[in-house]
Formats: structure tokens, sequence, C-alpha cells
């Protein structure tokens, strides 16, 4: 965990958080099988988030799932999951931890200082708790979760060292 | 720049997505059965209309999904979304504002502000 | 020639206040019928229904415009002039119309300032340079005057640029001196006032609805004016001239896209060369007004409304902002768009079809001002000859079933 | 002695600031803007004209002045700065444009003499030879006369962008937009207001019009309605805030100025711009005075009637205590009452409406305060050197008075300001009551609400925005408002008053900014320029920095009149985006300078650092060049040792930037052999295989190895750049014609870090890296993969090779890369392994003949130009692009093909680019093209040759081997004699790949 940067109105912590990619049809077989290696359900509604204390389990599209780790399980244990979901062909589960970074975003001006790197709609009424969406976000392609009282953004590893330094600078002007 | 709502993620902005040209239009079965010509103009002919155009667009900043959109080019304004998997919308179930192919509409055009 | 212009007309004038100027072309209703009838009263038809008349003798000519002369993209564009293009076919093209630009003044007796401060192309990464140094060999045994010049050149020819502290820093760039820039609407305007003198009817505010055909010949246009018969038609209506071929059941390879553009304020001349850039998108000259004249992308969809996106404006501004730290202090005066017609290949058609008596000079996408003579020139010699002139002749529509295109997409680093 | 000052204006502070005016000091108090400041100090000459060098004073109060535009020396010498907006500060350094050596004296003003020659469009009519004059002499001259202000400074703005999403944005804090407002409080709608200047209130603040709202006096009404807005959940306010454009589907841009009053701080952002989206837009922008014209109307001390009226109210400053007030409507009256107020009076007022047309109580108010009128006459025109002294009337009898005046006050009636409305592209319509144009019919959400919609009657005001507003089911206001002045607006038309003293010289000008003169627009319509667009470009009328606010709808009246036409026949211009000119800096935002284009880097990039590495830009990847061994090696250098070492021992290179996707589904293969043109039915599980994918016209679009896990599973890589383009053209395939293939693609290429290690010891090395497996060659032959367990991470090894050399490609979680990178250098010491970057790549691969997409390729060559026969899977029914290879042109024999080339002297160096040919000697200079058969497209010294090697695509290569040719250079005109041989350089016979 990093803090990046924290005022009175916002604060953003970067996380070691894993991920899973997981495609598929989203039958009630697709459900059983994700079901049988962990205990959270699938989401069924696109764009629905399925949290508890240590999952963030996200549809993002109609044939594709993010699942997040939030505190750091034995990795070993989300491999054999992967493996495990790759035994079945009309799955494909991909390993995106150590591929991309995590921000979480919290204060009481985390929509309008986003909002300086996106046209995202952050109002509640078009992106409610609980949902996720992908976008961009300091003109890269971002994940961003609402979990309420904060967002988590994920983007490509690559892009780290750009991404921290355009989120301090958009704290630091204003 | 316009809103685009997709149909898996919502209203976002043009400049998420990008347009994959006239929709509908099926690659051939059969490559090897046509004539250049023929095969000529499945890679470069492309319909064009003024006015009401059955269009591909795929959200590449979202979810990078491809859907159809029946856009009215002479105003930009988008008239349906559908899924790939929907039917082709019939062109009669929209009123085009154009008199003639090259024509401007009443409203929404680039070209005329006052009116008569 | 009638009407001369000179530093004495203009003293002439000036004793009888500027009152007893004469018009420049007259404004006639359509005759029934005419040999040729021109669609499209831009630089291009304009220029067209010149060179029938002055160099084929046709002159029973009509030039039929939707709006107003010129006010497609021949006011529209930035302006610029080059011929460095890669491929023989273009650069033989191109060429022909930079000499054409060379004397057009002086053969119209009416001032292009065309303006040959040189266009430059800038390299910004491993990849332009490679491709410039292959432009600018190929250039060279076209008999092009296309050179490559170093940062430290470049700095000296455009002082204000940041060359060196900026993402993709300037490596290079490709330099063609006779290129440069001209005044768009006099281009139009010459032509029509030369043409008409010669018996080219101009009749603006005329839409063609559509064009008739009678077992693959044609026979005339319907226009909002009524139907006016032709021996032969020419369509030259940019953005719109698929959709007026389609009318004769031609389908033509062209999408039609927004692409926008923008000046600043006037200031005194600060940068005297144009200069454009692909990685860092932006391309700049400083019109004589002092405006600086700026190139946005196109758009990447269909559409006629003449307005693009705001954010390809933006991204151009990030741009020039970026290249030229002294425009962070400037503003953007207008921005406006226009409609072109992109080809497959980014390559123009010159071209007759499979109607008899109709022919197509089109898909000049995003760098048709500069081609305005010597298209017009040898889009002439086919329309009156009926067969391609040999500047034209692979600028055809079979390219697109054979397969022998001219693809100036990545070789041209720059398409405009 | 300074101007009179208006104690009661209640938006002008009493701290008194330092001004700096062309070198002068004056005093001014905070809240001044430039002008207000500079009328404070009866300055009236600011500037000189475009064209002619006239003497220019202050023609309004706000965004549509056209003659006032200054130069901030202490602001980077920003030019062309409005001195009717920017507020004045403690310390600001001004200068005034377009002058040499001064502003009083000015060379320029020859043009003013020579002006009957500089006629409309006269560039066009002369300078047109001896050539090469135009561009020598002509050109340079006219260029340094034009363009006004002089270059600023470099400047890196910090200016930053704020998006709003909203349902309702009011655009205009005035009466409109407030009672809008004040409707909207505690509704359901997300509301932002915004506003000009920095105080709300619009006409109420900048007027005498209105004496009462609701029987409050109108700052107590304001102050009111901007503490319940504030208190409301629901409504924020932006001030010092302007809308200048207005995109489709209700997107609106924004400028708000953070540096009101105050120099900028350049660690700061001096500027944001607004992004709004709105679901509804509100326009309640007011309206703009226009002028009229009449001999020299140009003249320091000719301002608009509101515009003085405003400096009065809203600036507390009264220009002139007796102007003469010219006017064709009814509004006009409240200046006088303005005026005496404060006990000014005006010298004369000339209203050109017909006697029985002009309203009692003016007439009254007129005669019971003893000032001179004259109804049914107008303004012929005033005199004076560099400020207005004479004014001269033409009177009801048509006579000409002269009066001795020092201001000169027109109104020439009110323009809804439609530019916002028509950039939404609303229609506009003619209305004769009003004389102008107002919104019709909306292309958008939007509606108008006030004078913007034509609406100059203040009793209906609450009506018409009740109406307007219905459908958001507020409750209805009713706001009572006592005027100060008639509130049923009448106008007469008059565009330009009639000349007595008719000259060469004599001037009625219609566009003050670029000097455009009522006899141009007349002359241009002679000549056929009778579009109004026409008439626009010729004259340059309405083109200005200021885009005719004060005037474009006079010179449609003009032009109307001449020829014939009703004003709406004629048409207007099209109002381009943005209403105001809008700072450069603003629109780029924090998106460039550092930010241009994010940067990616790889997670062994700082290694890379601290190793030397030079880095090159591949797309928006940083990548490794070359390594600096130390200060003093140059590239050439770093590149021969690198290649020499790698084949000596080994190399490695960071190759993480490769794309990388991985590729599941039932339907697989069939995917596979369709997407790329290689057969991978029969081939093995756990091999790789080099494969070329093509676009549907046949020419190469990218390249890779794929792996082939099972029949069901690929892993395929694609060069750095291509990466996104190959992942989104097989979705867009896979989704949009093949649906029924069930085929899942993840992108993969940053979870796997990946090394090409290679060279003969490559094997040694990592064997000692990965104890655990057997790379032997029998264990694991070339094109063979080996997934396995890595630190509990996934790893996977590939044995393939670009250099030619027995090669590896190790991908790895990014989790462990550094740490592994660190260990293979551990272990590779002893081997002197080097590390290399994309260069040493490029060359290393071109001495074994591979080619790279984008270099051999250029969008125009099929794989059979590349001699890739054996790449296309011909047994295949179909793939992407087949059918495009036998087309006539595609199939021909003779097409550019791949060849490789030495110079026959081996000390010569080919360059890249150059062409083939077959002639030795070029002439000096080129006239007639010269044929040739092709061009080098890639060349490198070979250290391991120590000659030049090039491959090349020509005309026929296949059957040209052997033969010798030439290639051009740069400048020469003597050719290099080369033999063209074939591309592979280097171990022809793979030993080296396979050992």
């Amino acid at each position: 965990m990093t803090k990046i940067l924290s005022t009175d109105f916002v604060t953003v912590v970067q996380k070691d958080y894993l991920q899973v990619l997981v495609r598929g049809n989203g039958t009630d077989q697709f459900n059983q099988i994700i079901n049988k290696e962990i205990s959270i359900n699938p989401p069924l509604k696109n764009l629905e988030i399925k949290s508890d204390d240590k999952h963030i389990f996200a549809k993002n599209s109609f044939d594709q799932w993010s699942l997040l780790y939030l505190v750091e399980e034995d990795y070993k244990k989300i491999l054999k999951f992967i493996e495990n979901l790759n035994l079945n062909d009309e799955i494909l589960a991909s390993d995106y931890s150590y591929g991309q970074v995590y921000f979480e975003i919290t204060g009481k001006n985390k929509n309008e200082f986003l909002n300086k790197l996106t046209n995202f709609d952050l109002r509640s009424k078009k992106f409610p708790v609980s949902t996720m969406a992908q976008t961009l976000i300091a003109r890269i392609d971002c994940s961003i979760y609402n979990l309420g009282s904060k967002y988590v953004i994920t983007c490509n590893k690559s892009f780290e060292d750009y991404f921290q330094k355009r989120l301090k600078d958009s704290a630091n002007l204003s | 720049m316009i809103l685009i709502h997709c149909p898996y993620c919502g209203e976002r902005e043009q400049s998420e997505f990008t347009n994959g040209g006239e929709a509908h239009v099926i690659r051939p079965k059969n490559p090897e059965a046509l004539s250049d010509k023929e095969w000529g103009q499945y890679v470069f002919y492309r319909s064009n209309p003024k006015g009401i155009f059955h269009e591909r667009w795929v959200h590449t900043h979202g979810c990078k999904k491809w859907f159809n959109a029946v856009r009215d080019t002479s105003t930009d304004t988008i008239l349906k979304i559908y899924k790939l998997t929907d039917n082709r919308p019939e062109i009669s179930e929209f009123k085009s504002p154009l008199k003639s192919p090259s024509g401007e509409p009443a409203v929404g055009s680039g070209n005329f502000a006052v009116k008569k | 020639m009638r009407k001369k212009y000179s530093f004495l007309s203009l003293l002439k004038n000036a004793f009888t206040n500027n009152e007893n100027w004469q018009k420049m072309w007259e404004s006639p209703e359509p005759k029934k019928a005419y040999d040729v009838i021109i669609v499209g009263g831009g630089g291009h038809g304009l220029g067209t229904a010149y060179y029938l008349a002055k160099e084929h003798g046709i002159k029973n000519i009509a030039v039929i415009e939707k709006g107003w002369l010129g006010g497609g993209n021949t006011g529209r564009n930035t302006t610029i002039i080059r011929s460095n293009y890669l491929w023989n076919e273009s650069a033989h093209l191109y060429d022909h119309s930079v000499k054409l630009w060379e004397n057009l003044s002086e053969e119209l007796n009416f001032n292009m300032m065309f303006s040959q401060r040189g266009v430059m192309n800038l390299a910004h990464n491993e990849h332009d340079i490679k491709e410039m140094k292959r432009r600018i060999s190929a250039n060279r045994l076209n008999g092009l005057d296309t050179e490559w010049l170093d940062t430290k050149q470049i700095e000296e020819l455009v002082p204000i640029m940041n060359a060196r502290n900026l993402r993709y820093p300037v490596l290079g760039a490709a330099f063609q001196p006779r290129g440069g820039t001209a005044r768009h609407d006099a281009v139009a305007w010459g032509y029509a006032l030369r043409s008409n003198e010669m018996g080219v009817d101009i009749i603006q505010n005329c839409e063609v609805k559509d064009i008739k055909t009678d077992n693959h010949k044609v026979e005339g246009v319907n226009t909002s004016k009524g139907f006016i018969k032709a021996n032969k038609v020419a369509v030259v209506a940019s953005g719109h001239t698929s959709v007026l071929a389609q009318t004769a059941g031609v389908k033509l390879p062209l999408q039609s896209r927004p692409l926008q553009a923008l000046v600043s304020e006037p200031i005194k001349p600060v940068i005297n060369t144009v200069v454009m850039s692909n990685a860092v998108h932006a391309y700049v000259s400083q019109s004589d007004k002092g405006e600086l004249v700026i190139g946005a992308g196109t758009d990447g969809y269909n559409s006629f409304t003449q307005r693009g996106g705001y954010d390809v404006i933006e991204e151009t501004v990030r741009a020039i902002v970026e290249l030229y730290p002294i425009f962070g202090k400037m503003k953007m005066l207008r921005q406006w768009g226009g409609i072109v017609d992109i080809c497959p290949d980014a390559s123009p058609i010159i071209s007759k079809c499979e109607v008899k008596g109709l022919y197509f000079n089109c898909g000049w996408g995003t760098g048709g001002f500069k081609a305005t003579p010597g298209s017009a020139n040898v889009f002439a010699h086919t329309v009156a000859k009926d067969e391609p002139h040999k500047i034209n002749a692979a600028f055809n529509l079979e390219r697109f079933s054979n397969g022998r295109l001219i693809d100036e997409h990545g070789a041209a680093a720059v398409a405009h | 002695m300074p101007a009179l000052r208006n104690k009661n204006c209640n938006y002008i502070s009493n701290k008194e600031i330092k001004i700096t005016f062309d070198g002068k000091s004056y005093s001014a108090y905070e809240g001044d803007t430039i002008a207000s400041a500079l009328l404070r100090n009866n300055i009236r000459l600011i500037g000189r004209s475009f064209k002619y060098h006239r003497p220019r004073g202050i023609y309004t109060c706000g965004i549509e002045e056209p003659n006032a535009l200054v130069q901030i020396l202490n602001e980077h010498n920003e030019p062309n700065t409005r001195a009717t907006v920017k507020r004045a500060y403690e310390g600001i350094n001004i200068n005034s444009q377009n002058r040499w050596p001064s502003l009083s004296f000015d060379i320029g003003s020859i043009n003013n003499i020579l002006s009957p020659i500089f006629s409309a469009g006269f560039y066009y009519k002369t300078f047109m030879g001896p050539k090469g004059f135009w561009k020598k002499i002509y050109e340079p001259l006219i260029r340094r006369t034009a363009g006004l202000g002089k270059p600023p400074k470099n400047f890196r703005s910090k200016s930053i962008h704020q998006n709003h999403n909203v349902d309702i944005l009011i655009v205009g804090g005035g009466l409109s937009g407030l009672i809008a407002a004040r409707k909207l409080i505690n509704t359901d709608n997300e509301v932002l207001i915004v506003e000009q200047d920095s105080f709300l209130g619009g006409i109420l603040k900048n007027s005498n019009k209105i004496k009462k709202i609701d029987g409050k006096n109108v700052f107590e009404w304001i102050q009111e309605t901007e503490k319940l807005i504030l208190k409301s959940k629901n409504i924020k306010i932006l001030k010092n805030t302007l809308v200048t454009t207005y995109n489709f589907t209700n997107h609106l841009i924004a400028l708000e100025d953070k540096y009101v009053g105050k120099n900028i701080d350049i660690n700061k952002s001096e500027l944001t711009l607004h992004k709004i989206r709105t679901t509804q837009t509100i326009l309640a922008n007011g309206h703009i005075e226009r002028f009229i014209s009449f001999r020299n109307n140009d003249l320091p001390g000719v301002m608009l009637a509101s515009s003085f009226e405003k400096y009065i109210e809203r600036y507390g400053v009264v220009p002139d205590e007796k102007p003469v007030i010219f006017t064709n409507n009814s509004s006009t009256i409240s200046l006088v009452k303005s005026l005496i107020n404060l006990n000014c009076k005006p010298c004369a007022y000339i209203d050109s409406r017909k006697k029985k047309d002009i309203e009692d109580e003016t007439k009254e108010y007129l005669s019971k305060n003893n000032i001179p009128f004259y109804p049914e006459s107008e303004v012929e025109g005033c005199e004076g050197n560099k400020k207005v002294e004479k004014v001269y009337i033409r009177n009801i009898n048509n006579k000409i008075l002269s009066i001795s005046a020092s201001m000169l006050c027109p109104s020439g009636g009110f323009n809804p300001d439609i530019h916002l409305f028509t950039q939404s592209k609303g229609l506009v319509k003619w209305d004769d009551k009003i004389i102008s144009f107002k919104p019709d019919t909306a292309f958008q959400k939007t509606i108008t609400l006030g004078s913007v919609s034509g609406n100059y009657e203040f009793k209906n005001l609450c009506n018409e925005i009740n109406k307007k507003l219905s459908f958001l089911k507020a409750n209805d206001l009713n706001i009572d408002i006592e005027t100060n002045i008639r509130d049923d607006f009448s106008i007469n038309e008059l565009w330009e008053t009639k000349t007595d003293k008719m000259s060469k010289w004599s001037k009625s000008f219609i566009d003050l900014h670029n000097d455009v003169t009522t006899k141009d627009l007349k002359q241009a319509i002679n000549e056929g320029y009778d579009r109004i667009e026409h008439l626009k470009r010729y004259t340059t009328n309405s083109m200005g920095t200021d885009q005719g606010k004060i005037s474009s709808i006079n010179s449609l009246g003009i032009v109307s009149k001449i020829l014939n036409k009703k004003i709406a026949e004629v048409g207007t211009t099209t109002y381009r985006p943005p209403y105001a000119p809008l700072s450069f800096a603003a629109i780029a935002g924090r998106s460039t300078y550092e930010y241009y284009d994010p940067e990616r880097k790889t997670p062994i990039h700082n290694w890379h650092i601290k190793n030397n590495a030079v880095f090159e830009d591949v797309g928006q990847w940083k990548r490794p060049w070359y390594f600096k061994k130390n200060d003093s090696e140059t590239m050439h250098q770093a590149v021969q040792r690198e290649s020499k070492q790698t084949r000596q021992t080994a190399g490695i290179l960071d190759g993480s930037t490769l794309g990388k996707i991985e590729i599941k589904g039932k339907d697989a293969l069939e995917f596979m052999n369709l997407i790329y043109t290689n057969a991978f039915t029969k081939m093995k599980p756990m091999t790789s295989r080099y494969a070329l994918m093509l676009g549907e016209d046949g020419m190469i679009m990218d390249d890779g190895i794929i792996c082939k896990i099972n029949d069901k599973h690929f892993i395929a890589t694609t060069t750095s750049s291509g990466a996104p383009k190959v992942l989104s053209h097989m979705e867009e395939f896979l989704q949009t014609e093949w649906p029924h293939l069930q085929v899942y693609l993840n992108s993969i290429t940053e979870q796997f870090t990946t090394f090409n290690i290679s060279g003969p010891k490559a094997r040694e090395i990592i064997s000692k890296v990965f104890t655990d497996i057997d790379f032997s060659n029998e264990k694991f032959p070339f094109m063979t993969f080996k997934s396995f367990n890595y630190k509990n991470t996934q790893a996977r090894i590939m044995r393939a090779s670009f250099t030619g050399e027995l090669g590896y490609e190790i991908y790895i979680s990014p989790k462990h890369a550094l740490h592994l990178w660190e260990q293979i250098f551990h272990y590779g010491k002893e081997f002197n392994l080097v590390p290399y970057g994309t260069e040493t790549m490029h060359l290393l691969r071109a001495e074994k003949g591979y080619v790279v997409i984008s270099q051999e390729t250029d969008g125009t060559v099929t794989p059979l130009d590349l001699n890739f026969n054996w790449m296309i899977g011909k047994k295949k029914k179909d793939f992407i692009g087949k059918r495009s290879l036998t087309r006539s042109d595609t199939a021909r024999e003779d097409r550019k093909q791949l060849v490789g080339i030495v110079p026959i002297d081996k000390s010569q160096f080919i360059e890249e680019g150059q062409h083939v040919l077959e002639r030795e000697n070029l002439p000096s200079k080129i006239k007639t093209p010269i044929e040739y058969l092709g061009h080098i497209s890639s060349s490198y010294h070979s250290p391991n040759l120590n000659h030049c090697i090039s491959m090349a695509m020509i005309k026929s290569g296949n059957k040209l081997k052997g033969k010798k040719l030439f290639v051009s250079t740069p400048k020469g005109t003597k050719n290099i004699a080369v033999e063209i041989v074939s591309p592979v350089f280097i171990d022809p016979e793979n030993k080296r790949l396979v050992s």
C-alpha cells in the first residue's frame, strides 16, 4: 500500500490487489463452475458488482467478469483457481494480478477530482454504488468500481508512473 | 462531440468509440468464387449516404463490444442503437429530413441558419 | 482577358472612388443544354471549366454550384501546397499542380498569393525518419526538391519551435522549399473570372438533385432550377460526390468525413514556413494577415454536418501548444469543418466510369487544395478526350478491382 | 483631472492601484478593467487599426470590443487582450498595439492616405509581377504591416480541465438567468449557472434601466437571489466564466479566468476550461448593442451608448460629462437619466425616429432637463485630431449643424446574442419588430430566455420564463419589475447615415476591427461578390477577433439595401465557435507538455536507466534503443559492440512491449486458421510458429509467433506497436463476422514481462537460472515452448529467435521480472552477457534476413512479395486477405520483391531509403523523372561480416539475384555499384538457430 496523495478533499492510495479476468457465457453452468471455485456468486447483471470484505466481483459486460482480491491471499490459490477454470473449454480465465495497478480514491470531493481527468458521469444516478465502468481516465483505459465510500480504479501497470503523476498533478492544481 | 449509448455500458462520449463504417456488410462465404471486381466491391466499397445510415461502432475504450446504430449523417443525430444480434431496422422506420440526396435538413445542418 | 488587374487599374479606380469596377462574373439563369456540365463550383470544378475552355475549345459549359462559389472545401482548407508524395503517380500529379501554381497568378491575372515559403514534415521517431528519407530519395529521382533537415536546421528556420524538450522530440524533417500556401478563395474566384470571360456559365444556388442517365449514357442533370441537358457531366462535388454518383447508379469507394481547422488571433510574423507533424498531430502556417492557420485531423465517422468533434480540436491544440510554447499565450479565434471524401488508398479518383459521358474527380481526402490546378487540368483533358491524361491514368476506378492501388497512407506520413 | 466617478457604484472598490500604459503610470481602482482605468484617466486613444493604422479608442464595455486590444507585457507579452474585459491590477504593464514608433505618431498611418488604392481586395489585383517579387518583396512587406499584437513569450500554462455533468445549464447570470434559477431552487434538477462577470445581475448592474424588482432595489435583489442560490442544494454558480462553444448533444465549453484582477502565478492554474454536458441548456446570454455607420465612426471618443452607461453603472466612471447621444431606438434615454443623476448633461440627443414615434416621456424628460433634442435627425459624421472634436448633425430639415463635443454615443439597436444558439445549430428568424434575428427552432434541448430570445420587454419576462420552463414542473414565479424607461421597445431601421462630405478618403466603417468600410461593401457587390459569404471573405468583414459582434447585422442591413432584398433573404454568415477567442493553453489543459502522451514503461525500466540505456519511442512505449557503455561511446560503437557480443556469447533484450493475446475456446483452431495466413491444424501442441496476418486487401498487417497449447488454446504475440490493432482486428471479426465461433480473447501483454536471450551461450546461461528445466536440443527443440512455475507464478519459455542465434524467449510475471533479469545477468556475467536495445535487434535480424513489419512492409506488400509462400496455408479454403492475393495486380510476377544487397566495393555504405537503379550516374539536377526499381528498406554495417548489408524491395527482385545494379546516395551523382543477393547474410543453413 502506498499513499499517493492526501488533501482535505481527496485521498488516493495505491493497493496491492490481485485480479482474475474471466470470460465466459454467463449461463447457469458457467455460474456453477465459478461457484465451485469461489464462494461468491458471479454478478448476473451487466456492470453489477458483488463484493465482500475480500473480493470485488464485477460483470464488465455480457461475457466478461473481473474478480479482484482485496487482501493479498495466497497467490497460489488464485493460480489454481485460474487453472481449474481453464479446464473448461468455454471459459478463459487470465491472471491480471501483477500486470495491473490499483488505486483507491476516497474523500468528499472525489467526483470533482476525477472529473478533472475524465468526462465520465460519476453522479450516483448515472453511476450507482456497486456498479463498475470501463472508461478513459487521464487518456488511458481504466476500470472504475464504485463501492460507495470509495472508488477502486485499475489500469495497466505500464502506465503506473504516468497515472500516479496525473493524479498528483490533478490534486495540486485547482 | 456526440454522445453514444453503448448497449452494454451506457452513454459515453464519441471519443471512447471507433466507427466501423457501414453495417450489415457480410463477408462473402466463398471469396474464391468472386471476380476481382466483386471482391473489390466487398473490400473497398461501402455506402456513404447523406441522411439515414446503418453503421457499426465499437466501444474501444470501454467494453470493446461491437454494436450497430442508425444515424442521420446530415445532423449526426443517432436514431437507434441496436445489438449485432438484432434485426436491421427498416429505413422506413425513420424519417429522413432530406428532400434530395445531397440536400440540407431544415434544422441541424451546418450550412443554413436562417428560417426562410 | 478583358478585365485586366494591375497597380494601374487600382490607381485608376481610386480616382473614381472604386465605383467603376466591373463584375467578376455574371450570374445567368441556366440554359436548356450544355456540352459539359460541371457539378460543383469549387476550385477543382471551376478550374476544370477554365481548362476545358482554354485548352480544349469547349465553351458551352455550365458550372453548377449548390451554394456559393468556393464555399466547400476550397474555402475551408488550410491552403497547404506541396508535391512531395512517395509514389511516382502521386508525385507526378501533384508536381504538375505545383508547376501550374507557380504561374497561376500571372496566367489568370488574379493574385493567388502563392507563397513558396516551404513545407516541412517533422519526424518524431525512427520510423518517421526512415519513411521520410525514402520519400526524399524518391522525390529527388522524380525531379522534386525535397530535402532532409536536421533538428538544428529546423530550429533555425522555425525559432519558436520547441524541438527538443517534448514528449516526442523533433528528430528531423523533410522540407520542400517549393511548397507553401496560397489564398484559397482567390483560386475559385480567379478561375470563375476567367472561365466566365470565355463563356462558361456560372450558376450558383442551384442544387443538382440527380444525374439522369439512359442506357448507360448520361443525359443531363435535374436541378432545383429544372432539368438541364448535357452531353457530358463532370462531378467534382467533394464530400457529396458519392451521394450524386449514386443517383446515376454508380458506386464509388468514398467515405465522407468531417475535417476541421482553426485560426488564432493575428500577431506579427513568427513562423515563415509551413510545419506539419503526424506524430504530434498538427500543422501550422501563418497567414499574411498574421493568423496562425492550424489544421486538425479527420473524425472517424461519416458525417455531412460540417461539424466535427470538439475532441479533435483539443487533440490538435495540445500538439501545437507542446511544439510552440509561445502559443500558450495565444487564442483560438475560429474553428470550422468541411466534408472530405476519402478513398481507401488515400489517393484521388480522376476517372470516367461505366456510364458514358459521366466523369468523376473525387477522393481528395484531406489534401485536395494543393492539387487544384493540376487536378482541374488533367480532368479537363479526361472529359474533353474521353480518356485520361497520362498523369491521371493511374487514378482510375479499376484499381479497386485489380489491386493497383496508390497507397499514400503509410509513406506520405501526413496526408495533407 | 481624472474623469468623474460615480460613487453609487457598488462594484468598484476604493482601493487605489497603479497601472502602466505605454510606459506611463496611472492610478485606478481595484475592480477596474484596463478600459475603465484608462477612461478614468481620460485616455481615449488606445491603439491603431489593422489596415489603415487609424487612431482608435474604446468602443464598448465588454467582450464585443473591436478596437481596444492591448498587449500585457508582464504576462508573457500576451497580445490582443481586450482592454474592456481584462481586469487591471497593481503593477499591470500594458502596451498599445500595431503602432510604430509610437501610438500618437505611427508611420503605418500612411496606409490611410493610400486608402483609395488599398480598396477592398486590392491585393488580389496587384503584386503579381515581376516573377519572384511576391515572395521576396511584397509578401514580407504585407506580413510585417499586418498582424496586430507582437508575439507572446514562451509560456507553459498549468490550466486545467473540469468536466461537469448536469441536468440544466443556465448560460448567463443576468436578470433572466437569475429568475430561471430562482424557479429551480430546491428542485430535483442539478443546475449550473455560468456568468462571465464577477458579479451576477447582467443588465441590472450594467444599466440604469430597472428601478426596482419586487419592491427592492436591484442591488439588494441580486444579493438576495445569490444567497438563495448558494443556500440551495442543487444549484452551483461559476463566475468569471464565459461559455464559448456549444457542441452537439448539449456539450458546452466555458472558460473560467481564475486570476481576475490578479497577476497570474505560473505555478498555479490560471484558467479552468469547463466541459459541461447537460440535459437541457437555458440560454440567457442577453443581447449586444450595435452601432450605426457614419463618417469617421471610428474616431476615439465614439462609444456605444449602452457601453457608456455600463461604465457609469458597473465601473463607476463617467467617460465624458457631456457627450452627444445618437440613437434610432427607445432604449437610449436611460443613459440620459444616468448622466442627469450625476449632474451631467448630454450636449445633444439625436433620434432618427419620426417625431411622432418618439415616446412622449422621452421628449418631456429631454425638454425638462434642457437637453438639445434633434428628432428625425442623424449624425452625418464627426471629425477631430485623433479624437472626436466636432459632431455634424443632419437635422429634420436636412441641414448640417456642427457642434463641439468630445464623445459621441451611438445606439443602432440590439441584436439578441444568437451566436451560441446558432452554434447549437438552431434556426434563427428575422423579426421586424426588433429589426434583428432571433432564435426560432431549436435543434437541441435549448431554451432561450429574455433578450436573447428577442424579448426586450421586462414586464413580459417572468411570464416568458414561467411558460418556457413549465415542463420542469417548478412553481410559477411572479416577479414585479419596475423600469426607469418605457418598457415597450421601439426602433427605426438605420444602418448608415448619409455622408455630406464625400471624398476619396472619407470612411464610414462597418467593421472596425478589420477596417472595412461601407464603401468596400458597395464595391464588392459591384464586382459581383453578392453572396454574403463572398462579401465577408473578399472584404474581410466580420472576420476580425470580435467576429463582427457589433456590426455583422449592420452589414446585412446595408447589403440588403443595395441588393434591394429582404435581410432574411440575404441570410447570415455562419457563426463559428468559439464565441470569443479561446486560450490555446486552456484548450490543451494538462494533457500537453510532460503529459502530452502517456509513457509506458516495462518492469525493467529503472534498470535500463541505471545501465545508461538511450531510449526510443515505440508507440507510447519507452524502449532501450542501445546501451551506452561509457559517456564517449557513440551509438554506432554501442550497436556494433552489442551485436558482436551477442553473436560471440550472448545478448538479452527486454521484449516486454511485444503484444500478447490469449486465445481460447472450442473453435480456437478454426479462428486461428481464418485470421492468420498459416495453417495451424497439423501443428503439434506445445510448439510455436511464425505467422502472418493480412488485411482483407491481402497486404501484410502484422506478424508474430503463435504458441499452440492445444487446438482450443493459443497464445499469439504481435509487434509492439501493432498490439492494440491486432487485438481489435481479431475481436472485430470474431464479434461481427464469426459470432458462431466460440472463442475468447484476452490481452496478456502486461501480464508477462518478456526477455529474449540469444547467442551461442544462451543455453548455458539460462540453464543456470532455471535449473529444473532441460534445455538440451533434444528436450527443448527450436520452436517449442514449456510452461512452468517460477517462484509460485506462471512462467513460460519458448525457443525462438529473432537474431538467428540460439535463442529463448522468457515470459515471466511482472512480480518477479526485475529479479529474474538481474539473476540472468548474475549468471551471464562470466559470458559477458550484454543487454541490447532495439537497434541491435534490428541489425541482428537483418543479418539473418528477417523482415520487420513497417520497415520492409509499408501496407503495399504481400507475403508473396517477401517470398513467404511457405507461410500461406494453401490448402485452407479461406483466410483474411486470401482472395486479394490472386487479383491481377497482386499476382503479377514483376512486383517488388525482397532481396539482399551488398556493395561491390565493400568499403561503401548504402543508406536506407535510397533507391535501386539500373544506371550508374545521375544528372546533377534531375528534370525528368528517373526510373528506379525499388528502395532500400534496411541497411546496416554488419559487425560480423564487416561490410554493409542491405535489404531492398525491388521490381522482379527474385529474378535479379546475382545481377549488378546501382543504389543512389542522398545527394551525389555517382551511384553505388551493388550486387543483388539473398537477403540471408548469416547462417543460411540455420545451423546456429537449431543447434
